[in-house]
């Protein structure tokens, strides 16, 4: 079921209503609109399977690591303990965990594409998902072949304390060498890129796009309001407001955003004299 | 035990296997007797007196010069660096994040929490090791980057993100230190390193107690709860592999003894600069991505698939539940 | 002439020696007719109706993507860039100053001045080219970097400074194109490339006529005379070996006709990234550096002492007073 | 005669007002303390020969290129023609053009040593400063030793047109080489450091020294000041202004300044065992 989300804050299962533009939508439509709304372009949360289908070639993925699931390797327990959580969540979502990853086509191009959860506990970033990006980016460098991760995140999971913080290094050293090796990394930040995760590899794609409206930011804006103690600046941490201040190339519609993504994939293909991403 | 045999995974039985003896360092978690509690570390790591970033750098070495800015807009007072003379081993880069041990100095450097031109500062200075062949030390002590509305809008997360990668692909040997608190991405955005130290009451977690507690408990009280939870003292730290020794301090903190809490960090700093730089650059930047490569815990079914070297040495080892 | 032969200096009969014929471009400053005054050309160059970078980038490029932001501070309207394909070459990364042909677009453009975050934008693409292997083309278009005391703040200079320093070592064929005003080192942040063209009337100096006046003649109005002075006009820096070829302009001036100006733009460079391509990085960056190297008239009473090669092509010469 | 300037804006031969604090400095004692003001440190000027003998080791400077001097390639003239400015420049300054240098050794370390000239038409790059600077860089790379450059200048010189404007890229062209070949390079700002001197060579030293109080920017206070239509911020453009700013690692007082150099010289001279720059 893709609305899994939209259903909890919209008491019909048949219609939803916009927050925007408050025009009450088909579901079924909406869906086909790959969840923009059809009057007014307010871009609702993409599941990670919807999102997969969106960009790449028809039954071009093929998905890797499928049975990597998380440890529990503090032990952690707050409201109930962290196994349970975790199996609560893959009931729920019918994933493993908060990262989807495959090789896949996109617009006949091979590429390793990566695309966060954030049905699954928040899109939290553990050890399973920093395994999960890091071997994508490695793969991706083993096959020569560019890297899309969609992020989609609160940030680093708090339940595994300090090892989800190292996966932000682990993974920003592989895709250190995929810098080195000259292939391309796109990042596409989608509501919301928050914490850790923006803090680590969705910062720094060769080029980053964003979609419309999406919260992109470090701090939580509590965080940062009670630190000002007054009011933050209009459209603060929203993809055009990060986007005139220097950090995302482009917002781009999610209509679009497959076209744009495969035009940037074409124009970094090396030309048939150039040999450097076929070791 | 040799770092070149640590590169080649070998193991000794004397200490855990990779870091020397005549360190006084504490490589082994088990030995660890008469541990205060998570919460106390997290009081002694945040101790007004504890010595401080400055204090370390003028106690550990010769002649600092501290060199400022970013090159882009503000030299950023929360983060220091410079060049400096160690004993025995010559020049070095070091950057390190500096608290306030008032509430005058803490305004000043912004409580130790950097903006994003003070990461920019460190990777210009991480950059200056690197060309001139100098080891990088970094000294991490720090709540965490600032949240401010001004360090969003200046890319406080590109920042903290360039920072690391830069450390991650950095061609020179880099120990990094945490010193008292180790506040999330803001910290490890100086904290990659070949070796990682932490003095013995450190803490290093993802999130604060207190920021965890309110997201979790809905509570900021159940601080103490979430610092046991959090697994953020570094006897924990060392036990999960995220660093690689302890440095032994005074029993009552650092605070009680600066000066012999200065003279362990000391001695353990040249002799893993003096192994480190005996390393080549090719062979140093392999194991430090191994080392962050490993860390982590994941559940696979089909062990076969993991694509990890089959020997490896405790420290590097990816931790599986039995 | 091939630009192989141009590397190793040879020269020919034909043209100026470098460029090649099918270009449409004029090489030889002997041959320009019916030439105007510097100050008329510092009149059309600032023409309003002139064709600016925007129009210009949709008339020679395919589908045109731009990038934005520079990855510190803001995304600084005044620089334009992105990647675009072009016919016969492939995608390009291409990067150039916009000033405005109303008073609003001038005003959100800054005019056409950009920011230390413009030229910032400008360093990232440059790199971005670089990684990609693909061409970089530039379009220089501006009264001069912005003068404003934020601007100062942020690093204008240091920002020029690190622009004219990484299209130096840039290891991808540069195309540099003078469309209209190049205005001092704001311009030079964006044009130094490995062939540098300009409109037939566009004007490049290192101060504007008006400031000129202002500080040599302590008059304003004598901007005229300032811009005699100064041979900011094209065929003076064809002559001076500054640029390497002129554009040639319909006969009342680019905006009387964009769509030849732009088509005489396009196969200019369709030309030059054609055969710069072809060219071994390694070759292409000596070349560069010969380029600038040469330019420039000293006069030296011990000729032996002078570290240049013998036989210069007239475009690499140091130009000697006889 | 060391005081050129000086003397012109303070009428005693004897004796020198100083602007910051009012003393009236004895001339000789003034010269001997390197034009530092004995009671508030104020800086005064110092000119390059001065400069050069305060900074190397006693006897250890050779100069190079001692006979460069300017063409006239736009056949110049404002309110004199370009040749006879030159020229008067000459015969008061006793020197070629507004660059001196020369190998030197910096507390027995052998450099490329490159002062500018205030007092030569406003120490103004032209061709001649262009090319002797990149002379002294690639003798630096030729020798593999660190290159220092002391600026001291209002910018480009407008008598040599755009030919001036190349000179920023000959210069950059020739300190990335440097760069590549990991040589450090100082440089070194004073009274006053602007236009395109600042926005060129003297804004991208692996370290930045400046001198109290020096006017480090690339606009003029006036254009500038013209541009907003307001005051100025306090300290606009000075030394330590600009180091709040980022843009400069230390602002040294010249007493200290020679020994503060061979601490880095020092510091960044390559071990024993690393052979980096004995090419
Ligand atoms: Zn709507
Ligand atoms: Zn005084």
């Amino acid at each position: 079921m893709p609305f899994g989300r939209q259903r909890k804050e919209f008491p019909s299962h048949l219609w939803t209503q916009c927050p925007t533009c408050g025009e009450m939508l088909f579901n079924k439509q909406l869906v086909r609109n790959h969840n923009v709304c059809t009057k007014c372009d307010h871009h609702f949360r993409l599941g990670a399977r919807e999102r997969i289908e969106l960009l790449v070639d028809k039954g071009s993925f093929t998905e890797h690591d499928t049975e990597l699931t998380s440890g529990d390797p503090l032990g952690f327990s707050d409201q109930k303990p962290y196994p349970v959580r975790i199996q609560q969540s893959q009931a729920k979502s019918g994933e493993k965990d908060a990262a989807i990853c495959g090789t896949a086509m996109i617009d006949e191009n091979a590429v390793e594409l990566a695309v966060m959860d954030f049905d699954f506990m928040g899109g939290s970033m553990g050890s399973v998902v920093g395994e999960k990006l890091t071997r994508a980016a490695e793969r991706a460098l083993a096959n020569r072949t560019p890297l899309l991760i969609v992020s989609s995140s609160g940030g680093a999971r708090m339940q595994e304390g300090t090892l989800s913080l190292m996966q932000m290094a682990k993974i920003l050293g592989a895709l250190h060498r995929l810098d080195e090796a000259g292939l391309p990394y796109f990042s596409i930040l989608t509501d919301p890129t928050t914490g850790g995760v923006l803090a680590s590899f969705a910062s720094l794609g060769d080029i980053i796009f964003a979609e419309p409206n999406a919260l992109v930011g470090f701090s939580g804006a509590r965080v940062t309001s009670e630190t000002i103690g007054e009011k933050l600046p209009k459209g603060f941490q929203r993809a055009e407001f990060v986007l005139e201040h220097g950090f995302i190339d482009q917002v781009v519609p999610r209509a679009q955003l497959r076209d744009r993504i495969a035009y940037f994939l074409n124009a970094f293909r090396p030309s048939a004299r150039d040999l450097r991403w076929s070791l | 035990m040799d770092v070149v045999d640590r590169l080649l995974g070998k193991k000794t039985t004397e200490g855990n296997g990779h870091l020397p003896e005549d360190a006084g360092l504490i490589t082994d978690a088990a030995s660890l007797t008469a541990q205060r509690t998570p919460w106390q570390s997290v009081q002694l790591a945040r101790e007004l007196r504890r010595p401080h970033s400055i204090e370390v750098i003028d106690g550990l070495f010769e002649k600092f010069q501290e060199l400022h800015g970013d090159r882009g807009y503000r030299d950023d007072p929360a983060v220091v660096g410079g060049i400096a003379e160690l004993d025995g081993v010559g020049p070095v880069v070091v950057v390190a994040q500096q608290r306030g041990s008032t509430t005058e100095e803490n305004i000043a450097r912004s409580f130790g929490m950097p903006y994003p031109e003070g990461y920019r500062k460190a990777i210009r200075l991480y950059r200056m090791a690197e060309k001139f062949h100098l080891p990088l030390v970094t000294l991490v002590d720090t709540p965490g980057a600032y949240p401010g509305p001004e360090a969003e809008e200046r890319g406080q997360a590109e920042a903290i993100a360039k920072s690391i990668a830069t450390m991650c692909g950095l061609q020179t040997p880099i120990v990094a230190i945490i010193l008292g608190e180790g506040g999330s991405g803001g910290a490890l955005a100086l904290a990659v390193g070949d070796v990682v130290l932490a003095l013995q009451n450190a803490i290093y977690s993802v999130i604060s107690p207190e920021g965890a507690a309110a997201i979790l408990w809905r509570s900021a009280t159940e601080a103490e709860r979430a610092a046991n939870a959090l697994k953020l003292a570094a006897s924990d730290l060392l036990r999960l592999g995220i660093v690689d020794g302890l440095i032994p301090e005074p029993a009552g903190g650092a605070h009680t003894d600066p000066q012999a809490t200065i003279g362990a960090i000391k001695s353990a700093l040249i002799v893993q600069l003096d192994r480190l730089g005996r390393i080549p650059i090719a062979d140093l930047l392999a194991a430090r991505y191994e080392r962050y490569r490993h860390i982590g815990v994941v559940v696979e079914p089909l062990p076969g698939a993991v694509p990890v070297a089959k020997k490896e040495p405790f420290w590097r080892r990816i931790m599986r539940p039995a």
